[in-house]
């Protein structure tokens, strides 16, 4: 790689009180690209973004951002240098519309006008969520959640957005759906670091991925080695899978 | 044909917008091990949390040993012996390692619950301060009872029955849980993820426990992800997704059903190839 | 019109100056998920600052409602900034008991700065009034309700409408992921606290002007009354919190018109009581769903309890039995005396709210039965004093558990208020029900306490009584918490799901816990009645059952020994401050505080 | 001692204090006085009226020399657990020849056994419970008990207002209520009608329902029996309903404040008071001119009942010496007592109170408690 990478952990190990869940980990997200981090149910997969996103500060290790150390700073400083977030279960705000939940992401926005065309396009994008501007985001499904999840994050125009398990509880259409809009968001000059349980489909849109087990790196490279490596089915499927 | 311990018909439960469990039908023979898998927010917990009282379904009903418990309190449920444990491991942060197991015994505590009736727990109270033979036998009993069960798990609780469980490991706690529930001496045992968070190693020995507790023609009813030992110790299985049962059947069939390969890893099919 | 009409505008206009507290406390809960006793000290706060303008800059009124609610927001940043703060991610219990050493603080400073005479606080206000019905209404009636809807209104179309406002429910509603929109919450807590505290100030103007009189006591009514409208229209729900206000002036001037002026309490906290119990949610939310894995555990900090060997038990004992003996100091076994009355009050608060986790508010007036009960006994029936005090006992524990019974359904927050409504009710019942307990007169003429022939008339004889009391109840204590009970309450307080999962049923120990509570909680009642001759329905207030959850958390929650360290400290740390007169109760706040910041779990710990 | 801080930060209390820093610095050992009283919590204003009249009283007894005296105000909240914590103290201090206090009926009378046993005079100087004086041989009151005051206030209703269906308003305390019960029984005793009795707890503020309900049962007079607070409020929202009956009130409503918190509304307030500035006799009119020129403001009755107890102890230890069983003897056998607020006081042995008070009949007028003329209000 010749410059370096848009966003880079490197040697993290993070805690939950007493218990370790990161061992030495290290990623890094290249400018303009798609990058997976994949693993079973507590791997540290969900606590690996958190580190990202400032919710949770490791014990050692840095994280940086544009060749800028982030570690540990509060979350709405990191969202003002350009990182948004879709969380994991959505996390939308369930009593508030549609529309407010996308004015949320652009919290930080003081440019009233772009931001009013950001939300046009938007909507343009996903004509799915102009229906249901008023409607409050709880009530929508989950694929239609995770849709306003996505858009929020792109409301803040951000460099980079972080996803965690994006495709969680969602039907195979809509995971179709959500694989396609990433690629589309990516392609739109956003780079893309997405924690993902469901590895083909990850893989398949992205450009390279980490697998994490119990907290260590175990397995990295580019996706179209990762998707042919049979370690990873079995951190899925198990060894005794065919 | 012997009727089926636990049986489930057309269960389902909305959350705001949400359907999290979806007409789940499923039956557990007694002795049988059966594993629920699927993806995280496939509603697996959520079926759990229903079954076990903790939560009412919207539609469906449970059926356990024949008597129908739908909506029944969870206490009652661990009366008729159902015992579970929780997905993040709700231990009893405060309470020492052994309390905590003592707590799984609750619902079998007779000689300090007299059955008078209306004056139950005052006599529960007198008998506590008094303790006459019966009951301290009882709680004797039952104390080397559970620290029988923690032997189970070697030497990992064993030394620390005095501490407080937020002292321990994620996967002490994994282990208090589940020595807990054994403490119920559970008809119908359900297990939420149990290896959550465990290494390899310790995930192996957990294995071995669940494995010896079937072998001891106990009823599990398990939530897991790591197939592998899904694989290995289930008799039959069900995938889950979105709220819907995907499949079912006999763990091999279950795991290459083409829905099952589509939730896990994704489906389209050039994918689906090279994975397999 | 009839009075009907009449008793309906009354009440409105009552309920307006409810709403407006309800409107405060309703914001500070829907975004900081927080009960904020130091809401009524704003309000006091916000009154004398009017004051202050009115009479030394002479401020015409829109002036000065601009004044006090700039006062009154700084008031509230620097509670959010520097009481609350430090709290977050603490366990649940902590902030709720620093905003009642903040009310302490903010009471006691106005106090010393204002004198506690009442002052009059005229409105500028023509003075014209207009007649409806039999009634009239005024300007200021009309200004209160014109505040109260236009605030509702503005943080309406605030929330609705505005950036900061969306900031606001966003942090409301999942705090970790409006902190990921960019959003610096704890900001948004200091706006919450800024907005609602403005109201809060202003209301204290208003209320104080509609009345012409201001004084240092309003608080506690003002904060008691708002949270019970705050209930009524549904925890944190802003809209609401108007019609609760108004729902509560209605049935408060309707019980006047149906039972009488004394019964208008009596009435308010019924109906709170009633409505926690058919729709704890208020009567405008929507039901709620339980969440996939409700969030519980959290209750109490993680402690390593200090233990002291027995022979260092027994040693404090003999001590303290033979202490008399050494010194024989009148004053000084009097205050210790006191200290382990409050030590009995405190092994019943301790079980109940620490071992079980069910904060109770009102323990007072379980002495307040136990009190009546024995005094009864002895002016009434003639029992002796060995006999009207166990009985005192007994009554306590069943009725105290009976009363508390439909608050023992509820969880956390609830529990509290319901039971701060039951010890008021306790009050309330006592003062009306005359025939039985004299009402207001009060018992007076309470034999001495006396075993057998010997009266127990000398400081050092009570002493010794009620150390052998303190003891025995708390060995008996220690051995229940030894017992299967013991692990069983404890497990209800760390987690109610997990152990409803394994067959606990929480309604009946937490019963079981009550009833032994109270038994203590009765005899230490009954022996103070004695020991003072007279008691009336205030002797047991809501202060006392204020400082007994103090003593409980400074001693560590659970532990029967830190319930006798806490109430020998905090009976005799006042003494010792005696010399300070009007500062020791500001000393005392500002120690509260202190301690729930540095040392949550306890002096000794929490079991 | 720091018990008189607060006087630094209340301009009106300044100088009591100065004239308590000027006594400690004789080298005389002093004769102590104790109060038991709220100086914090929810009585705290009473505490402090009853220090403006100690302060006076203590000027005037050191400036005439001899022993100095010196009174050690203790905090109790008027809470019985810290009033019988103080008794002990007390006690047990020889230096106290006697005590003054405590303000409310559960705070003072849970120390009564204490200083009974104890043998140390006990004077209630606002303690009207009718059982207060009963409580033992040490514990004396110069508060009436409302078996005298009441009489009066149903006569100066009845007979003198010239009204016969009577409304009470009372606090809900057992003073109110001792309150209510003696005037109804005067009152139907004097041929009048009780159309209503309403009862109210301390800390109310709104009494437009009440109001409506004593408006409906057609009384042609409104009797409040409460303190000056209270009153304000209430004579406010009589007004603020349109209802136009004569309102009369008990002795404690007399204070400047009453005018102050009601404002126009105290007009046409009937009240007696057995103290009253606006009266000739001598020992008031000194009280009044002193109290004046030591707080720039006028006395009332908290201010002049604390200041009388004060003066009582001094005149009994004058004529019979200073020991506690002097003063326990002399309280019992000194006669005319000079009086702040009965002008002369003898205290009755048997019932332990000051007997056969004197009361002027007021009138709120102008903005000032004036002597009532005798002119009956018009009939509503």
């Amino acid at each position: 790689m010749s410059a370096s990478p848009l966003l880079d952990l490197v040697g993290i190990n993070s805690y939950y009180g007493p218990v370790q869940v990161h061992f030495d980990v290290s990623i890094s997200v290249p400018e303009g690209k798609i990058v997976c981090l994949l693993g079973g149910n507590a791997s540290g997969k969900s606590t690996a973004m958190k580190a990202i996103l400032g919710l949770l500060t490791p014990r050692s290790g840095r994280v940086t951002f544009m060749g800028e150390d982030i570690t540990g700073l509060p979350p709405p400083q990191i969202v003002r240098r350009g990182i948004a977030s879709v969380p994991e279960a959505r996390r939308l705000f369930p009593a508030m519309t549609v529309r407010e939940n996308l004015m949320m992401g652009a919290y930080l926005r003081r440019d009233t006008e772009s931001v009013a065309k950001d939300l046009t396009e938007l909507l343009d994008r996903f004509p799915r969520l102009g229906e249901r501007l008023t409607q409050r985001a709880g009530t929508l499904s989950g694929g239609e959640q995770q849709m306003v999840a996505m858009a929020r994050a792109l409301m803040s125009r951000p460099r980079l957005i972080c996803m965690d398990e994006p495709t969680m509880g969602l039907s195979p259409l809509f995971v179709d759906r959500v694989l396609e809009l990433i690629g589309d968001i990516n392609r739109s000059g956003v780079s893309v670091f997405m924690v993902e349980q469901n590895a083909s489909q990850a893989l398949s849109i992205a450009d390279s991925g980490y697998v994490l087990q119990t907290g260590r790196i175990v397995l990295s490279g580019a996706a179209s080695a990762l998707l042919s490596d049979p370690q990873i089915r079995h951190a899925y499927l198990g060894k005794t899978a065919a | 044909m012997m009727a089926s311990l636990l049986e489930i018909t057309g269960l389902t439960r909305h959350f705001e917008g949400i359907t999290a469990v979806d007409g789940i039908d499923l039956a557990v023979q007694e002795g049988e091990l059966v594993s629920v898998i699927g993806p995280n927010g496939a509603g697996k917990s959520t079926l759990f949390n229903v079954i076990s009282g903790l939560d009412r379904p919207d539609a469906g009903g449970v059926r356990l040993d024949g008597v129908d418990i739908t909506g029944r309190s969870p206490e009652k449920l661990a009366r008729l012996g159902l015992a579970r444990t929780f997905q993040h491991g709700r231990v009893f942060a405060n309470l020492s390692v052994l309390d905590n197991v003592l707590v799984g015994t609750h619902a079998r505590l007779a000689a300090v619950r007299p059955g008078w009736r209306g004056f139950g727990p005052l006599g529960e109270l007198l008998l506590a301060v008094v303790r006459p033979g019966a009951v301290r036998r009882e709680e004797a009993a039952l104390r080397s009872e559970a620290e029988a069960i923690l032997a189970r798990f070697g030497d990992r609780l064993v030394p620390r029955l005095d501490h407080p469980a937020y002292s321990l490991s994620y996967a002490n706690r994994r282990r208090v849980e589940l020595a807990r529930a054994l403490a119920l001496r559970p008809r119908l045992l359900m297990l939420d993820e149990p290896t959550a968070g465990m290494n390899e190693t310790e995930t192996t020995e957990m294995e071995e426990v669940i494995a010896a507790l079937k072998a001891t023609g106990l009823t599990i009813l398990l939530i897991e992800h790591k197939l592998d030992m899904v694989m290995r110790l289930s008799d039959r299985v069900l995938a889950m997704d979105d709220g819907h049962s995907i499949a079912e059947g006999a763990p091999a069939t279950v795991r290459d059903h083409p829905a099952v390969v589509e939730a896990y890893l994704g489906h389209p099919a050039n994918q689906r190839t090279a994975v397999a | 019109m009839g009075p009907w009409f009449d008793y309906t505008v009354n009440g409105l206009v009552v309920g307006n100056i409810y709403a407006l507290l309800a409107v405060g406390l309703a914001l500070i809960f829907g975004v900081a998920n927080l009960i904020n006793f130091a809401h009524g000290s704003v309000f006091t706060v916000g009154a004398y600052l009017g004051w202050t303008a009115l009479h030394y800059l002479h401020t015409p009124l829109p002036v000065t409602i601009l004044l006090v609610a700039a006062g009154s927001a700084v008031v509230g940043v620097a509670i959010e900034r520097f009481a609350l703060r430090p709290l977050n991610h603490r366990s649940r219990i902590a902030p709720l008991l620093a905003t009642i050493g903040v009310s302490l603080v903010l009471d006691q400073a106005v106090q010393l700065i204002f004198s506690p005479d009442p002052r009059a606080l005229p409105s500028q206000l023509p003075d014209w009034r207009l007649p409806i019905g039999g009634v009239t209404i005024g300007a200021l009636d009309l200004l209160i309700a014109g505040v109260g809807l236009t605030s509702a209104a503005l943080l309406f179309g605030f929330l609705r409408f505005s950036k900061l406002g969306w900031a606001v429910r966003a942090t409301a509603q999942d705090p970790d992921a409006a902190s990921q929109m960019g959003v610096d919450t704890n900001r948004i807590n200091a706006v919450v606290f800024a907005i609602a505290s403005a109201l809060g100030g202003v209301g204290g103007l208003l209320v104080g002007m509609f009345y012409n009189s201001i004084d240092t006591t309003m608080s506690f009514d003002a904060t008691l009354k708002g949270m019970v409208a705050m209930l009524l229209g549904g925890l944190g729900n802003v809209p609401g919190a108007i019609a609760g206000g108004l729902i509560l002036g209605l049935a408060e001037s309707y019980g006047i018109a149906l039972f009488g002026t004394s019964y208008r309490n009596l009435f308010a906290f019924a109906l709170l009581i009633l409505i926690l119990m058919v729709a704890p949610n208020g009567l405008f939310s929507r039901r709620r769903e339980l969440p996939p894995e409700p969030m519980t555990g959290t209750f109490v900090a993680p402690s390593r309890p200090l233990r002291l060997p027995r022979p260092a038990l027994a040693a404090i004992v003999v001590v303290a039995a033979l202490f008399p003996l050494v010194w024989n100091q009148p004053y000084v076994l009097q205050t210790l005396t006191n200290a382990l009355l409050m030590a009995l009050l405190a092994f019943s608060l301790t079980l109940v709210s620490g071992t079980v986790g069910q904060i109770s508010l009102g323990h007072a007036g379980l002495l307040a039965i136990g009190g009546y009960a024995s005094g009864l006994l002895a002016l009434d029936h003639g029992w002796p004093f060995v006999a009207s005090v166990p009985a005192a006992g007994l009554s306590t524990a069943i009725l105290g558990t009976l009363m508390v019974l439909p608050a023992l359904r509820m969880t956390g927050h609830y529990v509290a208020i319901a039971t701060l409504g039951v010890g008021e009710i306790v009050s309330l019942v006592i003062l009306n029900w005359t025939g039985l307990t004299r009402g207001p007169m009060g018992l007076s003429g309470i034999p001495i306490p006396a075993i057998g022939p010997i009266e127990l008339d000398t400081p050092r004889a009570l002493y010794w009584v009620v150390l052998v009391l303190v003891v025995l109840l708390g060995l008996l204590q220690v051995r229940l918490l030894s017992s299967h009970l013991g692990r069983t309450w404890r497990a209800i307080r760390e987690d109610e799901v997990a152990a409803r999962a394994y067959g606990v049923e929480p309604l009946r120990y937490k019963a079981m816990a009550f009833a032994f509570g109270g038994f203590g909680a009765g005899i230490a009642g009954a022996i103070a009645a004695h020991l003072y001759s007279y008691i009336n329905h205030e002797t047991f207030n809501t202060q006392l059952s204020i400082l007994a959850i103090t003593v409980v958390i400074l001693g560590g929650l659970g532990n029967v020994l830190g319930a006798v360290l806490g109430a020998v400290l905090l009976v005799a740390l006042p003494e010792i401050f005696r010399a300070a007169a009007e500062y020791r109760m500001l000393i005392y706040g500002i120690a509260l505080l202190l301690l729930i910041r540095y040392r949550p779990q306890g002096l000794l710990g929490t079991i | 001692m720091s018990f008189s801080r607060r006087s630094f930060l209340a301009a009106s209390l300044a100088a009591g204090c100065t004239a308590l820093t000027a006594v400690r610095s004789r080298a005389e050992e002093p004769i102590l006085v104790g109060v038991s009283g709220p100086l914090t919590g929810p009585n705290a204003q009473y505490g402090a009226q009853w220090k403006a009249g100690f302060d006076l009283a203590l000027d005037q007894i050191n400036a005439a020399g001899g022993r100095p005296f010196q009174y050690v105000f203790e905090d109790s909240q008027s809470d019985p657990r810290q009033s019988v914590t103080i008794a002990q103290k007390f006690v047990n201090d020889p230096r106290i020849l006697a005590e003054l206090g405590d303000f409310s009926s559960p705070a003072s009378m849970a120390a009564s056994p204490i200083y009974n046993r104890g043998k140390l005079l006990q004077l209630g100087i606002t303690n009207s419970h009718p059982d207060y004086t009963k409580s033992g041989d040490y514990t004396w009151s110069n508060c009436l008990s409302q078996d005298d005051e009441q009489p009066s206030l149903a006569n100066f209703v009845i007979e003198g207002l010239g009204r016969k269906k009577v409304a009470v308003l009372h606090l809900n305390t057992d003073w109110g209520v001792a309150c209510r019960d003696r005037f109804v029984e005067s009152a139907k005793a004097a041929g009048a009608t009780i159309v209503a009795t309403e009862g109210f707890q301390s800390g109310e503020r709104d009494f437009r329902s009440t109001l409506v309900r004593i408006r409906d049962a057609g009384p042609d007079a409104i009797v409040i029996e409460a303190y000056y607070a209270d009153a304000a409020v209430i004579v406010r929202q009589v007004h603020e309903l349109g209802l136009k009956q004569v309102i009369a009130g008990v002795v404690s409503i007399y204070s400047p404040k009453f005018i102050e918190l009601a404002g126009d509304d105290a007009e046409g307030t009937y009240t007696q008071g057995y103290f009253f500035p606006g009266e000739q006799r001598s020992e008031v009119q000194a009280f009044v001119t002193a109290f004046r020129a030591k707080y720039g403001q006028d006395p009332d009755w908290f201010n002049a009942t604390a200041y009388d107890g004060l003066i009582f102890i001094s005149r009994i230890v004058n004529q019979f010496g200073a020991s506690r069983e002097a003063i326990h003897e002399g309280i019992a056998k000194i006669k005319d007592l000079p009086s702040a607020v009965f002008g002369k006081a003898t205290f009755d042995p048997t019932s332990r109170r000051v007997s056969a008070p004197h009361f002027v009949r007021l009138v709120v007028k102008d903005g000032k408690f004036a002597a009532w003329d005798g002119q009956k209000p018009k009939a509503i």
